[in-house]
């Protein structure tokens, strides 16, 4: 086992990795950026070194004084948690030449599934269902080729994309050049990559996923799946749970297949997600996130796993303790995010300082944050505040919990998620389960039109 | 009563009188009056709920000297000849250099002055904004 | 009488005080005397953490008149003649009982002065400490 | 179901109650005193009624002040919590008297059970082994003839104690005269009581207590076992697990069978639990706790049933919903209780306003609170401001997790039990486990001589 691990992130994030080289007994040195300087993950960890001002390109992307923090401080691994440099191969690669550890898969595992046109097709080449699409196309003209091929609508994707940059519904020919271009834009303004790729565009598909823990001696087992379909019309994910609601066991148990027998094809190991979208009995591979997730507690909660000690654990070498046999999920869990972020409004985000923080306790309840009663928001990262999670023995009894919850949550400083999402506890739709991603942005839409 | 006794329920009262937003307390208990009146501005007084993180730099006095902090994590070396306290400086200069990973990043004087305070050490680790130098201008 | 308990106290009257919208009171036990004027501006003083609680009551203005409230829990019952705004009281005299579990718990305006102020009606349930009446002595 | 619920109780075990009525679809009504008005037990509730000045004689004690509040809202039951009125038989059927239902065992069983003396003598009776000692002695004479009949060392107790009050350890007959008249006097001014019996003093036993639920139609299970050996020297509770580590399988499953086999035999119906003493094979029933436990959240976490919400079903009139089959616990869980109490001093209470409160988080943490930053603590109630609990999949996990949690936690204004629990983590013995409960006293007595 490692000696003293380096966590390279910040937030709730930082505080989970943290928490779990404690109970590892591993020592841990925290990075922060000036803005942060008061952060809970600064006074949680053993070490702590500032490696840099508030914006992420000079401090938590500053990959030189990460890894130089890691090696005056006598690390021997590196945790990158999500986001920032988490699946960034370069990062894995320079930590590795200086002796450190890097917390996650290998370098080209990594690169390979960036990649998200590489991904597919190694997918496909697996054996894995991915959605009918092209590979890179080069212009507009090939673009419109494909998808007259697959039949509009159709999704243009940047290779390199993430968080729903570079990303266009197109419904038909006459919209192509426009998307293309602007799709094309962002993702080089983003991602200083502009490759694009062409997909059949679903209509309103769930958005279910699938945890894998991969050792490093041959041992894959997934973790049953997650339904991350309440999305935000950013395409960025708000409610989660697990196990999936009304999903048919069939295709539950063509899922959780597809997603060991692509880890093992790809070589993959460390803990990772297959995101899939499942439309009615068609489930197609979308991507594979090489990290740990922002809603991994959902997990945690039913199959009483602590999945980032696991990635720890397999990091040093161990093999996994358990086999696919001994995982037994129990009852049902939802996550929701409390952003600082203003649902009024296009989830406009917001800083500013917390004047009150109360969270909810009591039976079921997980929160995982790094706000308290006077800490400040800056205005550099993103906007998450707080995971709060519920688990019952039902999905009606984790869904009435989460109301409870929300309802204890007093959040004042900032306008945040909270209230939107214990109201979305509460819609009828939400309730019977088994929404797709459109639900949510139609809401939004109902709403909006209403006022 | 002595003093201390004295003193020590003035600030308990006085906790309790700007927490509760009033301007005037007066408690009589026996032969005891004691009465408070509060500072004309009472939203300046909120503490702040959370104390400020120890960082290991030193404090510098509150002269008005220039600080030179480092703007990068790594191991400071000094340059020779080494600088001391008090030495003058008859303009820019290189004071140190910060090793990180192999690269040494200059930490200059940026002008002339008199070094008032060295707050590391050859071979000492540093993160950013770590105050290195002061200088008198 | 520590330190802690006249903290507690005050805050307790404090509230009670914001609550009623009043601006001093002066509570007098054994020979224990509390005193609490309000700040001027209670508007820009330090915000609660908490808010408090809304109750029924409506809030008075902030004259110097003397609050009659509950002590228990039940059931407001007016005395007849019922007492009205602007009546003059010559003496002492029950102006309501409060009704717990068939129980009658007098209200009385301990004394001559003249109501300036019904905070209820009849039959309304009243908690703890909620204000009734106001009375100018 | 019942449509409403008056919670007469303050702090966590009221936001404790208020959860599971919410979770239930209950509306719920708080009383408070003045002392409390800013308390989130008062927020929380979807009604609040002040009952008095802070003394809780005149407050959360004031008998016809509460009822009034649960008839002038409309409840139709009453929750006491535990302590204060909790297991106060009269107020049991006051409230019944008024039509409202007292979520608690009946009034007769609450009497039988609080006269510790009664208690033991019913308990005999079914077959139930007690501590060797007598029935209610009349004078010293009547004691000291008991005393050598069972051998010394023996306890005196008031029939009507708790809490550590009424009671004197006395080692040889020239103690028991003063030890009698001190201890019958204490007992008369707490309890107006003076009622003593004699019980045999076990040499450092072990505190383990088993948790039982009876409905009201014959239903009866366990959820097995807790140990509360770490006491301090007042008797109080201040590390609670379940389940009792180093514990021979065939001793457990005796005191399972003790306690579900004494629950039926007085007819006892709702939350309770049986306290038993443990020295070697030895197991002696001590009393009978006819409420829900402050501890309760250690065996929540590793059975994963809803205590309080099964309290609140079962004096609605349902059957319990599962069978002693059904009920199988998993991992092992630890609680703190965090006081605003000075480890160094006795553990003198203490209040004031809390500056700082900041909770830990993450994976297999629980936390029950009433308090939060800026909060007040009155000098007038019990000193406890939270129960951190840690659930992991081994005893060591647990630890180890309590151990992070605790050090994570902040409480800035008035001195707490953190970090002295926090040391205890770490003591060998405790680590070992199977400590008894004069393990703490003299810990206490260990670093007190070394000063």
């Amino acid at each position: 086992m490692f000696k003293k691990v380096l966590i390279a992130n910040r937030g709730e994030i930082a505080l989970r990795i943290n928490r779990a080289c404690h109970e590892l007994g591993v020592a841990t040195v925290a990075i922060f950026s000036d803005a942060d300087r008061q952060s809970l993950h600064v006074r949680h960890a053993d070490e702590a070194f500032c490696v840099g001002p508030g914006p992420v390109m000079r401090s938590y992307l500053n990959i030189p004084n990460i890894i130089s923090a890691a090696l005056i401080s006598g690390c021997d691994a590196i945790h990158p948690g999500y986001g920032f440099l988490a699946e960034n191969a370069r990062f894995a690669e320079i930590a590795a030449d200086h002796g450190l550890t890097f917390i996650g898969p290998k370098p080209a595992v990594i690169n390979a599934m960036g990649d998200k046109a590489t991904a597919k097709r190694l997918m496909r080449e697996a054996g894995v269902p991915t959605t009918p699409g092209s590979d890179i196309v080069a212009s507009v003209d090939e673009a419109r080729a494909v998808s007259e091929k697959i039949g509009y609508p159709v999704l243009l994707k940047a290779t390199a994309g993430g968080g729903g940059k570079g990303m266009r519904a197109v419904t038909g020919p006459q919209e192509l050049p426009t998307a293309f271009a602007t799709a094309q834009a962002e993702a080089e303004a983003s991602f200083k990559d502009g490759r694009m790729y062409v997909e059949k565009l679903m209509p309103n598909p769930r958005h279910i996923e699938v945890q894998v823990l991969a050792d490093e001696h041959g041992g894959v087992v997934h973790l049953g799946e997650r339904d991350c379909s309440v999305q935000k019309p950013s395409h960025q994910k708000l409610i989660e749970e697990a196990p999936a609601p009304v999903l048919d066991p069939a295709i539950r148990a063509r899922l959780h297949a597809i997603a060991t027998t692509a880890t093992r094809a790809v070589a993959y190991t460390n803990a990772g997600t297959l995101e899939f979208l499942v439309s009615g009995s068609d489930v197609y591979f979308m991507e594979m996130n090489t990290r740990i997730q922002v809603e991994h507690p959902v997990t945690e909660l039913i199959y009483g796993v602590d999945l980032v000690k696991e990635q720890i654990r397999i990091a040093a070498g161990e093999a996994l303790g358990f086999s696919q046999d001994d995982l037994h999920p129990h009852g049902h869990a939802i996550e929701v995010r409390v952003n600082a972020e203003d649902p009024q409004n296009n989830f406009a985000p917001a800083a500013g300082t917390l004047s009150t923080v109360v969270f909810p306790g009591g039976p079921g309840i997980r929160v995982d944050t790094h706000i308290y009663g006077g800490a400040i928001v800056p205005p550099f990262y993103d906007s998450m505040l707080a995971k709060i999670v519920a688990v019952g023995r039902t999905r009606e009894s984790a869904i009435l919990r989460m109301e409870r919850a929300l309802g204890e949550t007093r959040i004042e400083g900032v306008k945040t998620t909270v209230d939107f999402c214990r109201e979305l506890m509460n819609e009828p739709e939400f309730r019977a389960g088994g929404i797709g991603v459109g639900w949510l942005p139609a809401i939004l839409a109902r709403r909006a039109a209403a006022v | 009563m002595t003093e201390d006794v004295i003193a020590a329920r003035a600030r308990a009262l006085a906790g309790a009188l700007t927490e509760a937003g009033f301007a005037r307390l007066r408690v009589r208990d026996g032969d005891i009056e004691f009465e408070l009146r509060r500072a004309v501005q009472p939203g300046a007084t909120i503490p702040a709920p959370v104390p400020p993180v120890a960082t290991d730099a030193e404090k510098p006095s509150a002269r008005r000297d220039d600080l030179v902090a480092s703007d990068v994590v790594g191991i400071v070396r000094l340059t020779r000849p080494v600088v001391v306290e008090g030495l003058d400086l008859d303009g820019d200069r290189e004071l140190a250099y910060v090793e990180t990973l192999g690269i040494r990043n200059p930490v200059r004087s940026r002008g002339a002055g008199r070094i008032t305070a060295v707050f590391v050490t050859e071979g000492q680790p540093v993160e950013y904004g770590q105050p290195l130098f002061a200088i008198e201008r």
